[in-house]
């Protein structure tokens, strides 16, 4: 079964890339675009699955688009594949955001509903503030990133923007291997059982707080590989990446999908960025009033999700 | 079992997007030779910035490209159009991050294929954008954003700036307070806590240290953008006995430190210098304290010099809005009106036929031209950035109608520096007049 | 023989209330004992405290030898002391086979560290499940979500996943309380058969005199925090005290009571 | 030393102004379990009725002191206006949905109000000004303040002690308790949890309301004023303990001098004070510092 879903998502895969070649350059970073914020709601997924919900992923998105870049400018590095490789970036991103998650999740794996919301908000608030105090990171304007390479291979001109595409396109179809997996594995199930009754999963002989914490940890390596995957999409980063609003938005978008499905992160978050870039384009004056409607006839009727449209009541959902 | 049924489902939506954008895309319009010129203006319409510089940018916009289009603009200007070509504006909303403004310049650009992009107010936003113009090899004119950063950090082939830069409000405030008052010891600071604040801020700390050796600064408050209750702050600036307060504050920020500090009696106090005060004159008229030193980012409105353009561009505005343009209003005008020069000064020099955008970029470069705010000179940047003089002036109340008087010019020369200096460096050594 | 469980001045207060009041027990292995006793005389109290859910204010709590009086739930389930709940504490959203897979899932992770000897190899979960599932007469609701069961299966389902563990204790907390009459002995049958295939020792609490009487070789009646019988049922059922305070009951109810395990 | 007493003064002023918006949160949070994001856009939205209100009052040359009864006239417009047709309309239709949810609807409501807003009132600045320098100042010893401030802090103390004296002393205050300790037993009381959710929506959006109307005088009324007010009240919130009165009034006192005491001494961390003290309040106690106790699970 685990070969079937792999098979899947392969053709998935292929015929995105195949898909992507002849799409517009503006499709395409639309494209990038939303994988990159899928990853974040993807991470998001796994947090609803044990009952948490995270006003803060911003934090980790903003810490992954910045990571790689001013660890150079800051250490005043010379130029590597660190700072201008299309797939180490973002990894590297991911790292940095796991160590932190690492670090804070001590901490975090103990707050529940709201609490976890507001203290994660906290968190990406004062990162927020750091970095607008921090001059050498261009503070709220931010700075302009590029890449050259993808995997260490030089890009020639006018490759660049299908390449990260393609880069995108293979990270988000092993992430949601990888998480296809884990949802599936003894750790992994025992997500939505804390999300039902902590108590019972303790005297299941299992630590509620360590599987918390792994959790945490993940999502936001997720997010953090998403970062910097739309950082280099757009070429810009400031500190709005880690606003609360930009948080909102992910959680929006992980209640517009549905916890049902690994792919439905990346449905949703498509489907967003495409009706607000149509918003932007036929209702430039009322763009956010359109967005509300939108989410509230998602709430009203469709409460698992979109993963409800496609006929069924996920597991676990 | 089902769930494969759930990821085949999930690919086919996926895929399905894709397609959907696909479509969109392929039936994007194409542009034809004979069309309008289209020009892509991006201003904020929504959000905080919208009032005070979007509003009137759009409205500066929209005025005069129907006064073009009409012909009825003074000379240089009276051609149609862009040398007998009508142009066609489309407006884009700023607000909403440079996210969201990267993937909107794309569209602008590939799917709705502007000729060119006028516009943006945010300094994060021109330089998220500037990368990316040359990437898609689309001409772009800045027309208000302030942050030097952009021509100093890198050059640029399809990039234009046609407003000077921030630095100059502060050397140029700097120079002014210094003449009004000789005798300043104290000076305080209050700006919004991002970059345009503290980059003005830090100008105008270093020019003052340039003109006043050993001058005193008390204190910098740094307030949050949009905070809107300055209470604290205003207490400390009281209790610091500054005789100069310096503040880049814009729009509804400016305007409540003004309702606050005005009735604690801060503008008695200290000389409050204003450098972006200009719009708040016309939203709070007298309700500006008497004595407060305004600047507008450069000589426009009631800087703007007594000229056949300006007369026209005043009324045309005041006639549409009935209002009189503020700041952003003139800058856009100038903007637009800097293409309009190179466009027409191309296609002269090609046979009046329609000019490629190489042959408009060639034009433009190191161009000198008339705009409602005096002469501009595309100085800097390798011919892209423009240079142009600024003036101060202190509110005064006549007949219940605020008015600026002591009105103090400075040279572009005074107060920017020569190319490929960067500002801050060329401040901190002297800021020189470059001869 | 060695005790298994012991407690020794085992205290706890609530307020002004005494839940628990100097109780002293000592618990062979492979014995079923009931605890009986009237609302708040503290039995749950000490299901809670012998679990680690409750700490005691005073008194200590052996198991095999070794004091857990410190230790919480996790590391009570980890050495093998396991239990249901007066009310059932399930997954209400997955099925009821999930639950028990994730409670099994547990018991792969922790496996070789757990003191309870408890062990299971990943790919044997899924039968295992099955196995529980068919031990536990669960089969027909396999794949309903658990928060939709009917009572009865509920406690049912509750008792498994404290039993995939593998406990060596078991402690059942009113097992069949808000189950119909008919209902009580088919639960306490499969428990019971469930349980003797692999020798566990059984503290239960329970209202029902004549499941305790059925189903005991000792009882514990407490009242007010106190442990005031300890002895093999019919000498507690018929020892004036607990008539006063506990059962309730006539000597004729009683044996009524009895005639009536007689018809089953 | 006028430096410390400036820094308590300041400080109070911010605390009663964060006080008014954050308790007609605490009480929607308290009854209706729901977190209010739409409360910036109401605050805004009694902000631009109370400038325009004001606005008209001074072009028609009235009493200029009766723009003060204005103020509270807006609160109370939006409030029955607003809240009603938010509550009736659309949150009855949600109760029961997880929080997280009814978050996301109320964000809804936020995107809505703010182009609603934008669509009435454009995106000029209005400003109501009159009314701040109308009561002249005081000083405390060389600094001088406005007695409109002073005013601030006593309606603000006066809120607080009415809802404190509604909740305990009279009949309907009861009622609420019972339906914020318990809606099911509440409802099998016989009280009329809907009509006790749509007052208490009501009466939330006036307060909601009033903090913007207060405010408007002080500021330039601004598409987007809320924004920064919606996070300002769920720290001074979740720093109090949700739902709870007098932990909303600690809350804010605490964020209040904080933030006066970071602007004197240290600018610096101004820009992120509130988030370290919320963090800090969180990490000491999880659940704010007036938290309620959970019952016994098993």
């Amino acid at each position: 079964m685990r070969d079937r879903a792999v098979g899947w998502l392969g053709l998935g895969l292929v015929v995105f890339l195949a898909g992507g070649w002849w799409l517009p350059n503006w499709a395409q970073s639309l494209v990038i675009l939303a994988l990159g914020k899928g990853m974040v709601v993807l991470g998001l997924l796994l947090l609803m699955r044990c009952g948490l919900v995270s006003f803060g992923q911003g934090l980790y998105y903003c810490l992954g688009a910045y990571a790689a870049v001013a660890v150079g400018k800051i250490f005043r590095l010379p130029d590597s594949l660190l700072t201008s490789d299309a797939l180490l970036m973002p990894l590297f991103g991911g790292v940095v955001a796991g160590v932190i998650a690492f670090i804070l999740g001590f901490l975090l794996a103990n707050y529940r509903s709201i609490f976890f919301a507001m203290l994660s908000l906290a968190f990406s608030m004062i990162l927020y503030g750091l970095l607008i105090k921090m001059s050498v990171l261009g503070s709220s304007d931010g700075f302009n990133i590029a890449y050259s390479t993808a995997a260490g291979v030089v890009l020639r001109p006018g490759t660049h923007l299908y390449a990260l595409y393609a880069v995108a396109a293979i990270i988000v179809f092993v992430a949601m291997l990888a998480l296809n997996g884990y949802l599936r594995s003894h750790r992994g199930r025992l997500g939505p059982a804390i999300r039902d009754n902590e108590l019972r999963v303790e005297y299941m002989g299992a630590s509620v707080r360590r599987i918390v914490h792994l959790n945490y940890v993940i999502a936001a390596v997720l997010a953090g590989i998403g970062g910097g995957l739309v950082a280099l999409s757009i070429g810009h980063i400031d500190p709005d990446l880690a606003y609360w609003t930009t948080s909102g938005e992910f959680v929006f978008v992980a209640i517009l999908s549905g916890t049902a499905n690994v792919a439905a992160p990346f449905a949703g978050s498509l489907l967003f960025e495409w009706i607000k870039s149509v918003a932007y384009q036929y209702t430039p004056y009322t763009w956010q009033m359109v967005l509300g409607i939108a989410m509230l006839l998602v709430i009203m009727f469709l409460p698992a999700g979109l993963w409800s449209l496609l006929g069924r009541r996920g597991r676990g959902a | 079992m089902n769930s494969n049924r759930a990821r085949a489902a999930s690919i086919l939506s996926i895929t399905a997007s894709v397609l959907a954008i696909a479509l969109a895309a392929a039936t994007a319009p194409a542009v034809a030779q004979d069309k309008p010129i289209k020009i892509g203006v991006v201003t904020f319409l929504s959000g905080a910035a919208a009032g005070p510089f979007g509003v009137p940018a759009r409205n500066g916009a929209e005025v005069v490209a129907e006064t073009l289009n009409a012909g009825k603009s003074p000379s240089p200007y009276a051609a149609v159009g862009f040398g007998g070509t009508p142009i066609e504006i489309a407006f884009v909303d700023e607000a909403g991050g440079t996210t969201k403004q990267v993937n909107e310049y794309r569209n602008l650009v590939q799917r709705d294929n502007a000729d060119m992009v006028i516009g943006y107010i945010s300094s994060g936003d021109c330089l998220a954008i500037a990368p990316l113009a040359e990437e898609l090899k689309r001409l772009t004119v800045f027309f208000d954003c302030g942050t030097p950063r952009i021509f100093e950090d890198a050059s640029y082939k399809y990039l234009f700036r046609t407003g000077a830069t921030a630095t100059m409000d502060n050397t140029a405030a700097a120079l002014y307070v210094t003449e009004m008052k000789p005798a300043l010891k104290k000076v305080a600071g209050i700006n919004q806590n991002y970059a345009w604040g503290q980059d003005s801020w830090n100008d105008f700390e270093a020019a003052m240290k340039v003109l006043k050796p050993g001058v005193d600064i008390v204190t910098s408050q740094m307030p949050k953008l949009l905070a809107g209750q300055y209470g604290a702050e205003i207490s400390t600036l009281l209790t610091s006995g500054a005789d100069v307060v310096h503040s880049s504050f814009w729009g509804g920020d400016a305007e409540a430190l003004i309702l606050q500090g005005a009735p604690r009696g801060l503008f008695k106090k200290s000389t409050v210098v204003m450098t972006a005060g200009e719009p708040t004159l016309v939203r709070l008229g007298t309700q500006v304290p008497e004595g407060t030193v305004i600047g507008a980012r450069g000589p426009f409105d009631m800087f703007a010099p007594d000229t056949e353009l300006n007369k026209w561009f005043r009324k045309a505005y005041e006639d549409r809005y009935s209002v009189a343009p503020s700041y952003p209003a003139y800058k856009m005008a100038q903007a637009i009106l800097g293409v309009k020069a190179a466009y027409e000064k191309a296609q002269a020099a090609n046979a009046g036929k329609r000019p490629s955008q190489e042959q408009i970029i060639a034009a433009f470069e190191n161009l000198s031209f008339e705009a409602p705010g005096g002469k501009v000179d595309m100085a800097l940047g390798k011919g892209h950035q423009a240079v142009q003089g600024s003036a101060y002036g202190v509110t005064k109340n006549v007949g219940g109608k605020v008015i600026v008087v002591n009105i103090k010019r400075f040279a572009a020369s005074r107060i920017t520096p020569p190319d490929g200096v960067k500002s801050d460096e060329w401040i901190k050594s002297g800021f020189k007049t470059a001869k | 023989m060695a005790a298994i469980l012991q407690t020794e001045g085992l205290t706890k207060r609530f307020g002004a209330v005494t839940a628990a009041d100097d109780i002293n027990v000592s618990i062979e292995p492979d014995t079923v004992v009931g605890l009986i006793g009237g609302n708040g005389a503290g039995k749950t109290t000490f299901i809670n405290m012998v679990t680690g859910y409750l700490k005691p204010d005073a008194g200590t709590i052996r198991y095999a030898g070794s004091v857990i009086t410190q230790l919480i739930p996790r590391s009570v389930t980890q050495l093998g002391i396991c239990r249901s709940f007066q009310i059932p504490q399930l997954f209400d959203s997955l099925t009821v086979r999930d639950n028990l897979l994730a409670a099994l899932g547990v018991v792969v992770l922790g496996g070789k560290h757990w003191a309870s000897g408890a062990t299971l190899a990943s790919e044997r979960v899924e039968a295992a499940a099955d196995e529980t599932l068919a031990r536990f007469g669960l089969d027909d609701y396999r794949d309903i979500l658990s928060g939709v069961l009917p009572e009865g299966i509920r406690k049912l389902l509750d008792i498994a996943m404290a039993m995939v563990v593998r406990p060596r204790i078991l402690l059942l907390d009113e097992p069949t309380s808000g189950v119909s009459a008919d209902e009580k002995f088919v639960i306490m049958d499969t428990v019971m058969a469930a349980v003797r295939a692999n020798r566990v020792t059984i503290l239960f609490v329970e209202h029902d005199m004549d499941i305790v009487r059925r189903y005991t070789e000792r009882i514990l009646a407490f009242y007010e925090g106190r442990i005031i019988a300890d002895d093999t049922p019919d000498t507690v059922l018929d020892d004036d005290e607990v008539r006063k305070y506990v059962t309730g009951t006539t000597h004729a109810r009683v044996t009524s009571g009895a005639g009536s395990d007689a018809a089953h | 030393m006028t430096d410390l007493v400036s820094v308590l003064i300041d400080g109070v002023i911010y605390s009663s102004y964060l006080f008014i918006i954050a308790v007609g949160l605490t009480l929607i949070y308290g009854v209706m379990k729901i977190l209010n994001m739409a409360h910036g856009s109401l605050y805004a939205l009694g902000a631009y009725v109370a400038a325009t209100l004001v606005g008209a009052w001074f072009n028609a040359g009235l009493n200029p002191y009766g723009s003060l009864a204005l103020l509270g006239l807006a609160a109370l417009l939006v409030g029955v206006v607003a809240g009603p047709i938010i509550e009736r309309g659309l949150l009855r239709f949600m109760y029961g949905r997880d929080e997280v949810v009814l978050i996301l609807v109320t964000y809804s409501v936020f995107l809505i109000l703010e182009d609603v807003i934008k669509l009435v009132w454009g995106v000029e600045s209005y400003s109501a000004y009159q009314p701040y320098g109308l009561l002249g100042n005081f000083d405390v010893g060389d600094l001088p303040y406005t007695v409109y401030d002073a005013l601030l802090v006593i309606v603000a103390v006066l809120v607080g002690v009415a809802l404190t004296f509604v909740l305990t002393r009279t009949r309907q205050g009861k009622l609420l308790l019972a339906v914020i300790h318990d809606r099911e037993v509440s409802a099998a009381m016989g009280i009329n949890v809907e009509r006790v959710y749509l007052v208490t929506f009501t009466i939330g959006t006036m307060l909601a309301a009033l903090g913007g109307a207060l405010i408007a005088p002080k500021v330039s009324v601004v598409p987007a004023m809320g924004v920064e007010v919606i996070v300002l009240a769920f720290a001074v919130e979740v720093i109090g303990g949700l739902g709870s009165l007098p932990g909303a009034a600690l809350g804010a006192i605490i964020v209040g001098l904080v933030r006066s005491a970071a602007v004197h001494y240290l600018p610096e961390v101004e820009l992120f004070s509130i988030y370290l003290v919320m963090a800090l309040v969180l990490i000491v106690r999880p659940k704010g510092l007036f938290s309620a106790v959970e019952a016994r699970k098993i």
